[in-house]
C-alpha cells in the first residue's frame, strides 16, 4: 500500500505516463472521469484532457493510435497495420469448391460461354451460387445474351479476374495445351498400357 | 536432550513469523488459549506439521535433535484443547500424536544391540525428513506468493485491434485454374461428350472485348470495333473474334446495301426490333 | 488485397513499428518465428530480435516494458504502475491461501506428482478446491497418469503458470538450494550417527 506520490509532487509528465499505462492495459475505453480515478488526487478534467490531447500526438506516426470513442478513449491499431496483424492469424485460407473453380476455369478458357455450355462440358448441372459466388467476387459477368430459346446469358471474365490473378490479358493464361500435355502425361498409363499390353 | 521447549519464546523470533513479514498469531506464553482463539489459531496452520514445525522453531531447539518428551506433550496438550471444545479434529492431526508418541516410546526403548549397527535408524529421521520437507515446501510457497504476478502486480497490455470487416476471399492462382482444367478435360475424356477444341486464347478474349463493347441494345460501327493501336495482329483477331461471334450468331452484323456502313449489335437486341 | 510493401522497401524502422503494434495488440507473448511472419518478407530472426532489443530500450522510463517470457516477448506494465491501475478496477484479484500455494509449490517444484504425493509432503488431505482453483487459473493440469493402483493423475505446471509470474522457465523459480543443504545435512546422522552411537 505505498500509495503512490501526490499529484503536487508528479510531474505531469508523470501523470502522461500513467495515464498512457492505463490505457494500454484497459479492456475498453476510459472515460475522462475514470481516467481522473487512476490518481490519489484529482488531477482534474482540464489536466488530464491537455495530457490525452498530448498523447495523441506523441503516438501521431506510430501502429497504434489513441482515440476518442462513445466510451472514452482507448488505444487502438491503425487501419493500415491490419495486412501486419492478419498474418499472425493461424486461420486458413478458405477455398473455392470444385464446381466453383471449373465453372470459372470453363468461363476463363471457352468465353463467352452460357450456363448451358458449362453444364454440358462439366456433366453436370451448375448451381445459381456457383455463378453467383464468382459474380460477387467480381470475376465474371454477363456480356450478352445467345439468340437461342430462353436467350441465355453469356458469361466472361471481366478485369478484376485478370488483375487479381495478376494477368495482363487472358492470353497469358496457362495455355490449355499444356494442361492437355500434362493430362496426358497424367493418362498415359490409362491411356497407352492396356495397348501395350492388347498387342 | 534438551529441555528449552517448554520455556516461553518471542513469537517474533519464529521462522514463521519472520518468512511471512508478521506473526501468524500472537501466541501467549503459556498453553493457555482463550476459547474463542482457539479456532482462529489452529486456522493459522496447514496441519500437524505445520503445528509442530511452528512449536520447534519458537523454541529455536536443533531441529535435527528435536526433543521427543516436551515436543509431544506440549502437541498433546493441543489435541486436547482442540478436542476440549469440540473442533473439528481432523485426523491427520491424531495420526502425527499417534506418531509422535510411537517415536517417543522407541527413543525411550533400549536399542537392541545387533540391529543397531546397520539398520537401525534414530527414529525421530523419518519426522525430520518430513518436517525439513515441509518446511522447504512453506518456505518456496512463500516465496513463489511474492512474485510479480499478472493482475496483482501487473498487467498485460492489450490494445484494440481496428479492423476492417472483411470478408476473408479464397484466394486462387493460376495453378489453381490449371488443375481446375485438368479435372474438367480429364472428366470429358472420359466421358468421350466432348472434344476440347484447341483455340486461341486471344480470339476468345476478343469476343469478350467486342460483346462488352456492344453493351446495351445500339448498333455500333463496325469500324469502331478494332482499335488500330492493337498493330495488324490485333486487328485479324479481332476480325476472326467477329467471325467467330457471327458465327455463334452472338452478334448481328447488318449492311443495308453495298459500301453502306457496316453496323453490329448484340443478337438479343434483334429479338426487339423483329 | 493491398499487401504491404516489401521488407527491402520498408525501413527498420518500419519493421520495429509492425513488431511492437503486433505486440501490443497480442494476446498472448509472441516467438521470434511468429514476429517474423508478419512480414510478406521474412527479415529473419537477427534483425526481428535486434528491433525487440531497440524496443526494450525505446520503451523505458514508460509505464510499459517490453519482456520476454516462457512463450515469447510480451509488453507489460511496470510493478510500480499498480498502484494506480488498482484505482480502476471493480474487483481485487483473488489471494490465494497457504494451502493453495504450497500445494502449487509443490506441484512447481517437484512436478510431476499425485495428489498423494502432495499429501504426504503436506501430511494433510488435499482438498479438491484447492487443485480445483490452480487448474482454473490454467496454471496446473493433469500430464499423465501415474501406472499405480488408482491410477492417479499427475500434475504438473502449465506455460501459462509461467507467463503469469513473469517466468521464462522453471529454472527461473525461486531456488530451493538452501534448505535442500540443511536436508543433506539431515542425511548425514540417519548413516553416520547409528555408528557413533553403537560403540
Amino acid at each position: 500500500m505505498s500509495g503512490g506520490l501526490k499529484v503536487q509532487t508528479q510531474s505531469t509528465e508523470e501523470c502522461k505516463r500513467i495515464l498512457e499505462t492505463a490505457l494500454l492495459v484497459a479492456p475498453g475505453p476510459l472515460a475522462v472521469t475514470q481516467l481522473r480515478q487512476l490518481f490519489e488526487e484529482d488531477p482534474g478534467s482540464d489536466l488530464v484532457r491537455r495530457l490525452l490531447l498530448e498523447l495523441v500526438d506523441d503516438w501521431q506516426g506510430r501502429g497504434v493510435e489513441l482515440i476518442q470513442t462513445a466510451g472514452g478513449w482507448r488505444f487502438q491499431t491503425r487501419l493500415e497495420y491490419q495486412v501486419y496483424l492478419d498474418r499472425l492469424k493461424q486461420e486458413r485460407p478458405p477455398r473455392y469448391s470444385r464446381a466453383v473453380m471449373e465453372t470459372l476455369a470453363i468461363i476463363a478458357y471457352r468465353q463467352p460461354v452460357t450456363r448451358g455450355d458449362i453444364e454440358d462440358i462439366r456433366g453436370v448441372v451448375v448451381s445459381t451460387n456457383v455463378l453467383k459466388t464468382l459474380e460477387a467476387r467480381g470475376w465474371v459477368d454477363v456480356v450478352g445474351y445467345r439468340d437461342t430459346p430462353g436467350r441465355p446469358g453469356l458469361y466472361a471474365t471481366t478485369r478484376k479476374f485478370l488483375e487479381d490473378l495478376g494477368l495482363r490479358s487472358l492470353t497469358e493464361l496457362p495455355p490449355l495445351t499444356e494442361i492437355e500435355r500434362i493430362m496426358d502425361l497424367v493418362e498415359l498409363p490409362k491411356t497407352e498400357e492396356p495397348a501395350v499390353s492388347g498387342e | 536432550m534438551s529441555a528449552e521447549l517448554a520455556s516461553p519464546a518471542d513469537p517474533l523470533e519464529c521462522v514463521v513469523g519472520r518468512m511471512y513479514g508478521q506473526p501468524i498469531f500472537d501466541l501467549p506464553k503459556d498453553l493457555y488459549i482463550p476459547p474463542d482463539a482457539l479456532e482462529v489459531f489452529l486456522e493459522a496452520f496447514e496441519g500437524p506439521l505445520d503445528l509442530l514445525l511452528y512449536l520447534i522453531r519458537k523454541t529455536n531447539v536443533n531441529v535435527l535433535d528435536i526433543p521427543m518428551v516436551p515436543l509431544t506433550a506440549q502437541y498433546l496438550e493441543y489435541v486436547e484443547a482442540m478436542r476440549h471444545h469440540n473442533l473439528e479434529l481432523a485426523a491427520d492431526y491424531l495420526l502425527m500424536a499417534a506418531t509422535l508418541l510411537e517415536i517417543k516410546s522407541r527413543m525411550l526403548l533400549p536399542r537392541p544391540p545387533k540391529a543397531a549397527d546397520d539398520e537401525e535408524l534414530d527414529p525421530r529421521a523419518e519426522l525430520v525428513r518430513r518436517l525439513l520437507e515441509y518446511e522447504q515446501v512453506k518456505l518456496a510457497a512463500a516465496r513463489l506468493d511474492q512474485l510479480p504476478r499478472v493482475e496483482r502486480d501487473f498487467e498485460w497490455v492489450s490494445v484494440f485491434v481496428a479492423e476492417k470487416v472483411v470478408e476473408r476471399l479464397p484466394e486462387v492462382s493460376l495453378h489453381d485454374l490449371q488443375l481446375a482444367w485438368l479435372k474438367i478435360a480429364r472428366q470429358a475424356r472420359l466421358k468421350r461428350h466432348h472434344t476440347i477444341r484447341r483455340e486461341e486464347m486471344s480470339v476468345r478474349e476478343h469476343m469478350t472485348m467486342i460483346l462488352r463493347k456492344l453493351k446495351g441494345d445500339v448498333f455500333v460501327v463496325f469500324e469502331t470495333l478494332f482499335d488500330p493501336a492493337l498493330g495488324v495482329a490485333g486487328l485479324v483477331v479481332s476480325f476472326l473474334a467477329t467471325l467467330e461471334l457471327v458465327k455463334e450468331r452472338l452478334v448481328v452484323v447488318t449492311q443495308n446495301e453495298a459500301f453502306a456502313p457496316i453496323y453490329v449489335r448484340r443478337a438479343e437486341g434483334a429479338d426487339a426490333i423483329d
